[in-house]
């Protein structure tokens, strides 16, 4: 059981330290995950190329939100190029666990949200490419 | 219903995989089969020995396995149409499953007869199945969707179907029993008015076909959707059963290979139904595994199989109810087929599941392809436990065991 | 082609169906594979296991089945695109069989981007799959199809493709080899001049991609359709490759199910492409069994089995031309891959089949889905032998002698 | 191979009794057997309910030719109400021979043909049910 719900998934999970929405903001992207509805939106602000401040929104499992929570904090004062080429493995890392392909999603839709708002990619361009 | 008490452990020993035990050292509690159902050796074997001893494409073939392939794939479009009472094999065209066959008619008998401004009704508690065929075609031809609402002890409202009537509808296409709810709707009432008020029918039988005795001409449904692996048959293929005036008049959908009676550069005419309906080398291994699945279910017989699922619903419902902050959406026993889908207050469905498998109980968590619906309800998602003819009251203990350890975890 | 000889009797023995005894009390010469390849067990086995470990919905369930059925189902569109070196598993679509590959750029592609006028060229060699779909479009939207004869000895006439060309046609579908003169056509020169022209192009891998090593990067093909069933492969799924900036700008076609990424009653968003074309619950034992053929085949490798098969082609024509009476429709050895179609003085291609039948052998009588080239070729059908990695040339030998005991019986 | 092709059967494919076309004629109509191009059209003149003369014309295998020409032969003479109720079992007595599915289609071929005439159906209203 520990492997599946490390402590600090549900701990943010039930109180996330970076729930919000940002105005003004620099970079603003939603989607959800079309297997159970899970909904994020994420929104960032830049000054000098790198991470200000960043913040999320939306519903979902324990893991979508966990993994939300726990990648807008690393994101913190990183260059949006670093940004940018964050991968699965720097989520996976971030949980500490395992995860099956549908579980992975729910993990990987905050970064895909994420990377896609920091590429500017229009909604029809989002695919799982991206967190791959 | 009569109570023909099913012997579940012989039953049991015909699904190999219930006899799986998972990496956690669990054994299997499988209480998915709404999703897709678990398949009995007889429906396994029939497959494998297909491709072991007969396997050949159909109808065009005039050597030994060609004319054995046509013959048991024809022979399985008797057993389906058996089993759902269609007056004629030729009334069964094979599909891929439920949803094309729903497709079928938007894409054929739709798009031939509706323009803008037809009025088509479907209900709010539809699966995504039988509401984006509907949408595409509107955006394409202007026609308008209504919609019955779901009353609030989760039944389908007949006052307000009766208003929409009124509209002079042109088909009326509806599920027989909802994958998230569990309602079973009054199919021959519907069908009755529905023909009253001037209107076609199209069943979604995807989940009343694997569940209940169903008898088409005795709903006297003008098309009816199933898919095989709902009811214990294999993936990659369903059914649209239709009305033989029906399926004659409507154009051909896909073109190719077989659906053809004679084809020049430019032209070609259609072949006689079903054939007209399945272009190219169909999913012959599939339609041989779909009719054993028929057969299958028949030999035990459906009003037998729908008195278990009743026992089990009821059981079920008695105890979820004993849970603490636990919500079941849908109807009393008394309409329901055997699918409870709940809320748990503070865990999302997701997390639910994952608990309950890390049991080696499996069950469903999301919007089971029913959004609307689960809008209505105001939830984003549910857990969903469903069972079939093969699931056990132990299987319930378990479930409900599972639940209180997820109470523990997130509590 | 490298001729890396095949050890045949070892492949062999992966095919149970070839040890069959027929009722004649002769053993199976099964000489009909261009209709529908015989099965390896290990296909077979993938997807009996399936059945027996794993089987569950994929996508939308977390529990273990539904983790390992979707793990599974995505592996397999993976050594699906490894197999036709796709530049990724996405653009690879599971579809029911090349049928429905094709009617699904006919109803999505081409409905979407053409209009009256509108020229799309196929070829006088097309299987009714590569006809009826552009026939129907033409029907509805007045499109206008040209077509790119056949020479003299068999050949796609390049020449003539050259003038066609010059009506700025959107669309150039053909068939990368004839199912009945197995001319193999230059796919890499006619998808090059199409698109200097300004065209996209369709190619029709249904007897390309089983027989010869397909590249579809290399041939720069924008669409190309095959099916499982006639790569050693189950019944009941095909594919279509498409470029992804093609496909992500196709609309959906079948509603439902997983092809969506939000729903509400009365509008829905679609989801990324596979998906958007995968509506409803897919064929998932069979994509698992398709990949198990790809694996097969890429094990064995296809320059062996292409090579293999230009030997059996050039010993059955070297043996059929020496039968008075006989006419073998096709292209000379070297242009064609394994497939014999002929004509026999005095009996019809049915009587010649069902004297072969009675001495175990196993070949196509008809017009092989492939009217209007009969039509060209001046003959209402043919008698059809083809062959493929299991095959042999005693087989051919058997053949040879059957055709005599016809000639003796019609003598 | 005697099961197979009977004698007759191949005396009646290469030379045929009652291959032709009446005209005038009361009864006409053609069908194709879509699974080869097999083609049988058929012309019949009936006086009083009673079929006068009759014949065939078309391209084929053995069976389907064969099948036609014996059929024809047998309906001479018989009452128009007799021939609309010829079975399949009927065309299997006179060719004598047991038949799978696909090559049972070229047998009955002539008999859907001539029963699509007598009733006077249209094009699309012919299907297997009428020689089952
Ligand atoms: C060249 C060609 N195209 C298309 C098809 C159609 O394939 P399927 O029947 O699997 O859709 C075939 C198969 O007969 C073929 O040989
Ligand atoms: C009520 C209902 N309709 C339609 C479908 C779609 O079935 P399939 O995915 O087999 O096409 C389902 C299955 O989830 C269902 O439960």
């Amino acid at each position: 059981m520990d492997d599946l719900y490390r402590q600090i998934i549900i701990e943010r999970y039930k109180t996330p330290h970076y729930r919000g929405h940002l105005d003004p903001h620099d970079i603003f992207f939603e989607d959800d995950n079309p297997t159970c509805g899970d909904h994020i939106e994420i929104t960032v602000q830049v000054e000098d190329g790198v991470v200000k401040s960043a913040a999320f929104d939306g519903h979902g499992c324990s893991i979508s939100q966990a993994a939300a929570d726990l990648l807008i904090e690393s994101i913190h004062g990183k260059p949006l190029d670093e940004v940018k080429a964050l991968t699965k493995d720097d989520v996976i890392e971030l949980l500490g666990i395992e995860l099956g392909p549908v579980r992975l999603k729910c993990a990987l839709l905050s970064l895909k949200v994420l990377k896609a708002g920091a590429y500017g990619l229009g909604k029809e361009e989002v695919s799982d490419a991206l967190v791959e | 219903m009569p109570k023909t008490p099913l012997d579940i452990g012989l039953i049991r020993a015909d699904f190999p995989i219930l006899n799986r035990e998972l990496a956690s050292g669990k054994k299997l509690v499988y209480l998915d089969s709404t999703a897709t159902a678990q398949k009995p050796i007889a429906v396994i074997n029939a497959m494998d020995e297909f491709y072991r001893l007969n396997n050949a494409n159909i109808h065009r073939g005039i050597h030994t396995l060609a004319e054995e392939s046509t013959a048991m794939y024809e022979k399985a479009r008797q057993q389906i149409a058996d089993f759902i009472n269609a007056s004629a094999a030729r009334e069964v065209i094979y599909t891929r499953n439920t949803t094309e066959s729903i497709n079928l008619v938007a894409y054929t008998w739709a798009r031939a007869n509706l323009k803008a401004g037809d009025v088509i009704i479907l209900t709010e508690m539809e699966h995504h199945s039988n509401l984006v065929p509907w949408q595409i075609l509107t955006a394409e031809r202007g026609v308008r969707l209504e919609f019955v609402p779901v009353t609030d002890d989760y039944l389908f409202d007949m006052d307000a179907y009766r208003e929409l009537l009124k509209l002079e509808p042109k088909l009326i296409s509806f599920t027989h029993m909802s994958n998230v709810l569990g309602t079973i709707n009054p199919a021959k009432e519907i069908i009755r008015l529905a023909h009253e008020a001037g209107a076609l029918t199209l069943v979604d039988g995807a989940q009343s076909v694997p569940h209940l005795p169903v008898d088409v001409q005795d709903l006297d449904a003008d098309f009816m959707a199933f898919s095989a692996h709902k009811m214990v048959g294999p993936t990659g293929i369903g059914a649209l059963y239709g009305k033989m005036d029906l399926l004659q008049s409507m154009p051909p959908f896909l073109g190719g290979g077989d659906m053809i009676r004679t084809v020049h550069l430019r032209e070609f005419v259609a072949n006689e139904v079903p054939y007209k309906f399945e272009a190219g080398t169909p999913a012959i291994a599939e339609a041989i595994g779909f009719g054993a699945a028929a057969a299958y279910l028949q030999n035990i017989g459906m009003d037998a199989v729908a008195a278990h699922e009743h026992e089990m619903t009821e059981y079920v419902l008695e105890r979820l109810a004993e849970i603490p902050g636990i919500k079941v959406f849908g109807p009393e026993a008394e309409h329901k087929g055997a699918v409870a889908s709940f809320e748990m207050d503070g865990v999302h469905p997701h997390d639910v599941a994952q608990i309950l498998d890390s049991e080696g109980i499996a069950v469903r968590a999301g919007h089971h392809c029913a959004q609307p619906l689960h809008e209505m309800c105001g939830v984003q998602s549910t857990t969903r436990a469903s069972f079939y003819l093969y699931n056990t009251k132990e299987e319930v203990d378990a479930l409900v065991e599972g639940i209180y350890k997820v109470k523990k975890i997130f509590g």
